[in-house]
């Protein structure tokens, strides 16, 4: 789950980390009103879960409150990669001597969270990792013990020559860390870490992303999602219990589990179909669950036909079955499904498919074959 | 033969009364796996099916049967706790079928498990079965046939796919492991690929690898420059979008690194044997025994 | 630092342990009020730093608030162990079917925390530790992974057989090792942990030991000592950054060092005399600690002489003589004094003593056997 | 010869800047130790006294110099992150002068030090000297002599007193070694008499103990298994109070153990000689060697 910028913003505040002052907004008044708390030059950054913001006319300099309010106005109509634009941050323009990043990642070779620190910040960091990795700094951290003092101090010395900045810097790297770790993160960024005309150590922009894991247990993390930021349908989803993906194609896809539901994309790809979305009912199904994916699947206009490919394991087949059966009964289904299914209670899942007029294949490839066929024969 | 567990394979079920380990535990034992203890904290007594008892903690469960081996199936929350458990009691080899085990849990785990020398399978895979002799999680018995092909993947429903495959023609396997797709796992492709390479009752190596990481790209290295087997290949996600979350917290294509075009390239060249789609599996492996 | 039970039993509750109500009060009305809050029989517990407050009639039973003024007018009334009560806790008598024992103590042996627990509690553990060793179930804690969850749930199932009880213990380990680590604890006790009829699990009384090398960074903890209830002479001693103890013989000791001053103090015993003190002016001195020294000594009107045994290594010999010749300038010094000083600058504190006209000793044991015919004379 | 540091011994001292890192440098220096840096970060690129350069970080320094011993002298505040940062830095012998760390602050950094195979002595310990090769620490050189005793002692100016009387009689010393006096250190009298025992250097050892713990009835028994050089003994504390706190944490009666009494009759049962006053050590090793 990754949380807004204003959402980092505080979560690093809290952890002691110097952020400069500024609020969020969704509203233009809301925004003139902040600019003029903050005095002076502000900037107005939409609040969306994407790259390229700036590219898009997302982030805006205004020089006084009036100014402030007619960006926002701009700012708050726009949607940027298919996600409107609910809500704006606002903070004071700031004076920066130097630019540096500081990030944390879990890295999945080392199994640790990993630092990853670099003097040349504010640019995207990708690029220097493609162009200059020599200028990031790497230190893979023992969870066992933290983010030692001396380590903290070594990337401090990898940002700054000035001790007393060094020592702020190692603060904010030991503040950055608790902040990872209490947040169940797997991504944490400052980007840009600056250094003012004063001399003082800065965090202007904030990116952190949480693992959808510790959600059940962290209710106050789970709080701050924001399910305007996200397409209804993949909200829809997430309640249900499924994931799913909406895609461009026209073949819808109900699959269990993620490999197989991939596998089953890339095989309709592979016979000249596109899939429509990825759609994994996970392990134990119920027959809610299919009900529930049918209804997002047959919400999609444009969505030519459906392939179930189901191999059960823990997944009963049955339970599939008597779960399409149940949503024909409930819904209209516009478009013709293509059931594959083999696996735990195979034949009890044929016999209710029957009863009701269906069929169900037995073979991957057969399946998928006819499904984009259909997916065809309706465009 | 086989890897990781075979006859001698004395297995002690952990949240043995719980739904999912109730039925999957009955499964096992149906397959003929030599389940010996339970574990259910306060449930110390019971008896399992009327066969397996079942002990508050694991250690009580090791001191009484001798186990050598666990699965977990316990709630997400609590998994990480399981596997420090198991690994405290002395179990060398600990596969946990859990799903939704927060990550930064298993920074912590993946150390105590080395200081301790236990192998973890896992967690969020479907277990390992090795046909005919044992079965430790939740992969389907009826798909599977003995043989002499080593199967390891990162996916679920996606390895019961090409086993099936193989057991349709005549192939069976010597053991099919399942990884698991999260970020960290205690058992990766290349202990798979090792344990394979070192195993006279396996012939030839199935991998199956998804998007996102580097996992299969390092395997492949080490498979030119360790293994002497047949190896052919699968990856799963060439139509995923990326930087999109496909269901394991595993399959993101971060930067610019762990395209399935990337592995297949990667596949390639270390000479292994790709398959475009899962049915292929067949006469690849044919091509090449 | 040993903390007061009701402090021990505030950390204890802030630490999420379920522990019965009740207040702390320093008069008789106060000690009424709670009790008329509290409703019911109350206990009066006598708040100093020694054991055996039961015995020395410092705990007693009340089964209304004016009794329970009465009791507190007594128990207020009391000196334990040379310890005057200034403070009583007043808690509810609770209902018990089961008493255990709890404990962790930061173990030498293992360089870890170690949880001891036993189902044969509410009694000197101790006691049990010596005749029935069995029954104390101990388990190490990994600090690097804190208390494990199947670790607390042992400890739990040492204690009882019903499950929820067994979970009921198993959080209250967590939260005690929790309480223990957050307040640099060198011990932390519950004695007893019970049971109530209804099922509950209570920790009753606790004890809570501070490592005195945390207080410099935790001045929370710090705040939490209680300089009523020491001698007077030792907060002085501390105050002023020495290590003082008072013992009952009349041969004032100053010396560097702790292992030396155990040892001067032993080499007084061993030629007949009787130590008055133990007292470690520490590494580092300067003139300032020695003059305080003298002082404390002096104030103690059962010392007959005093004697100075200073090896200068870091301690400089000539910033010893320099305060002992500052001390007598400032206040008068009843007693003679002998000086034995090696070591560091030694002649120059030889030539700052004999310009007042003092002299020092070169040898211990020449001058412990002096210090020691010296106070035989004076007494 | 000598154990743990000499003539190859090359010194960092870790807040060489500081009041008493300088001043301890110095007489190291005088005393012709090996210092080859000192690190106090911001201080990186000056120089100590015309010839010992500065570091920011202990890494920096053993890149530069080779550096292969240690010597702490940081607030208590600090110490524990200096440790860290010396074993993390490769240096196999740490020693820690620093008073007042944390006790709770040794529990993490003692398993660290393990996983990196490093030797700390310390903390709140005086350090070690090897007369007339090595010093460091604070032991003042002036009371020592080159020779054949080894000595080990959880205390300071109580050590320094035995040492006065051993030199002042002739009898010089291989090493000195302060193991301190706090509950948790990194090298204890085990480690020192196994070193003694096995250095050719040494002909007999004096071992100076105090109430509180069971380190010196653990020592005295492993003497009487593994040490075949006399050995005589030392406990402070004869006439101390139970329960109370002698300035070393580590110096309580718990209990019923760690009593002087109970510490002299272990020395007596392992043969070990008993001195009732620090000046009987003469006579004592006199009539054993």
């Amino acid at each position: 789950m990754n949380l807004h910028e204003y959402q980092a913003r505080a979560l690093l505040r809290h952890a002691g980390i110097p952020v400069p002052d500024g609020d969020v907004a969704d509203t233009p008044a809301g925004v003139e009103a902040i600019a003029r708390r903050l005095g002076g030059g502000v900037v107005v950054k939409a609040q969306v879960h994407t790259g390229g913001r700036g590219k898009a006319g997302g982030v805006k300099l205004a020089a006084d409150p009036a100014e402030a309010r007619r960006v926002a106005e701009q700012i708050l109509a726009l949607t940027i990669k298919g996600l409107p634009v609910r809500k704006v941050l606002v903070a004071p323009v700031a004076e920066i001597a130097s630019e540096s990043y500081v990030g944390i990642i879990l890295d999945r070779e080392t199994q640790r969270p990993v630092f990853m620190v670099s003097a040349a910040g504010g640019v995207d960091i990708e690029e220097v990792a493609a162009t200059t990795p020599e200028k990031i700094v790497k230190l893979a951290v023992d969870p066992r013990y933290g983010l030692l003092p001396h380590e903290a101090t070594t990337l401090g010395f990898a940002l700054y020559r000035d001790v007393k900045q060094v020592r702020a810097a190692a603060r904010i790297m030991e503040q950055l860390y608790r902040a990872f770790m209490e947040s169940g993160a797997t991504l944490a960024e400052i980007n840009p870490l600056v250094t003012t005309p004063a001399g003082e150590v800065v965090a202007l922009d904030a990116k952190i992303s949480i693992d959808d894991n510790e959600l059940e247990r962290r209710p106050d993390l789970a709080a701050l999602r924001d399910p305007t930021a996200e397409a209804p349908s993949e909200v829809q989803a997430r309640e249900a219990g499924l994931t799913f993906i909406k895609l461009d194609g026209n073949v819808g896809c109900v699959v269990n589990g993620a490999g197989l539901s991939m596998a089953t994309m890339d095989l309709v790809k592979y016979y000249g179909g596109e899939p429509a979305n990825f759609l994994d009912i996970g392990g134990s199904s119920n027959p809610e669950k299919v009900v529930n994916a049918l209804r997002i699947i047959t919400a999609d206009p444009s969505v030519r036909a459906i392939l179930f490919n189901i191999f059960g394991g823990i997944t009963r087949t049955d339970d599939v079955a008597n779960g399409i059966v149940a949503a024909m009964q409930r819904f209209p289904v516009p478009v013709p499904i293509v059931i594959r299914l083999t696996g735990t209670n195979e034949r009890e899942a044929v016999r209710i498919l029957e009863a009701v007029g269906m069929t169900a294949l037995n073979d991957m490839d057969e399946a998928v074959q006819q499904v984009v066929a259909l997916a065809k024969e309706a465009a | 033969m086989s890897i990781f567990i075979g006859h001698d394979t004395r297995l002690v079920v952990q949240g043995i009364t719980g739904r999912d380990g109730s039925f999957h535990a009955k499964q096992m034992l149906e397959y003929g796996t030599g389940v010996v203890a339970g574990v259910t904290p306060g449930k110390g007594g019971q008896t399992f099916e009327g066969r397996v008892p079942v002990f508050d903690t694991v250690a009580a469960a090791v001191r009484a049967t001798g186990a050598n081996a666990t699965v977990i199936y316990v709630p997400p929350m609590l998994a990480a706790g399981a596997i420090y458990e198991a690994a405290d009691a002395g179990i060398p080899f600990i596969v946990c079928i859990t799903e939704g085990i927060p990550v930064l849990d298993m920074t912590r785990v993946m150390p105590y498990l080395r200081e301790r020398g236990a192998r973890l399978l896992g967690p969020n895979c479907p277990g390992l079965i090795s046909p005919g002799q044992s079965k430790v999680g939740i992969i389907p018995g009826n798909i599977c046939a003995p043989g002499r092909i080593g199967l390891v993947s990162r996916s679920g429903t996606l390895t019961y796919e090409v086993v099936n495959q193989l057991t349709r023609h005549g192939m069976g396997q010597s053991t099919c492991v399942g990884i698991g797709g999260d970020p960290i796992i205690g058992t990766d492709f290349i202990a798979c690929l090792s344990a394979f390479q070192a195993d006279p009752a396996t012939d030839a190596i199935v991998m199956i690898g998804e998007i996102g990481g580097t996992d299969e790209q390092k395997a492949a290295e080490w498979v030119k420059a360790h293994v002497t087997k047949p190896v052919v290949g699968f990856i799963a996600g060439q139509t995923a979008p990326p930087g999109r979350r496909m269901g394991h917290a595993g399959a993101i294509i971060s930067g610019s690194s762990g395209t399935a075009a990337e592995k297949m390239a990667a596949f390639e060249a270390a000479g292994i044997g790709v398959m475009r789609r899962p049915a292929e599996v067949v006469e690849l492996l044919r091509a090449r025994l």
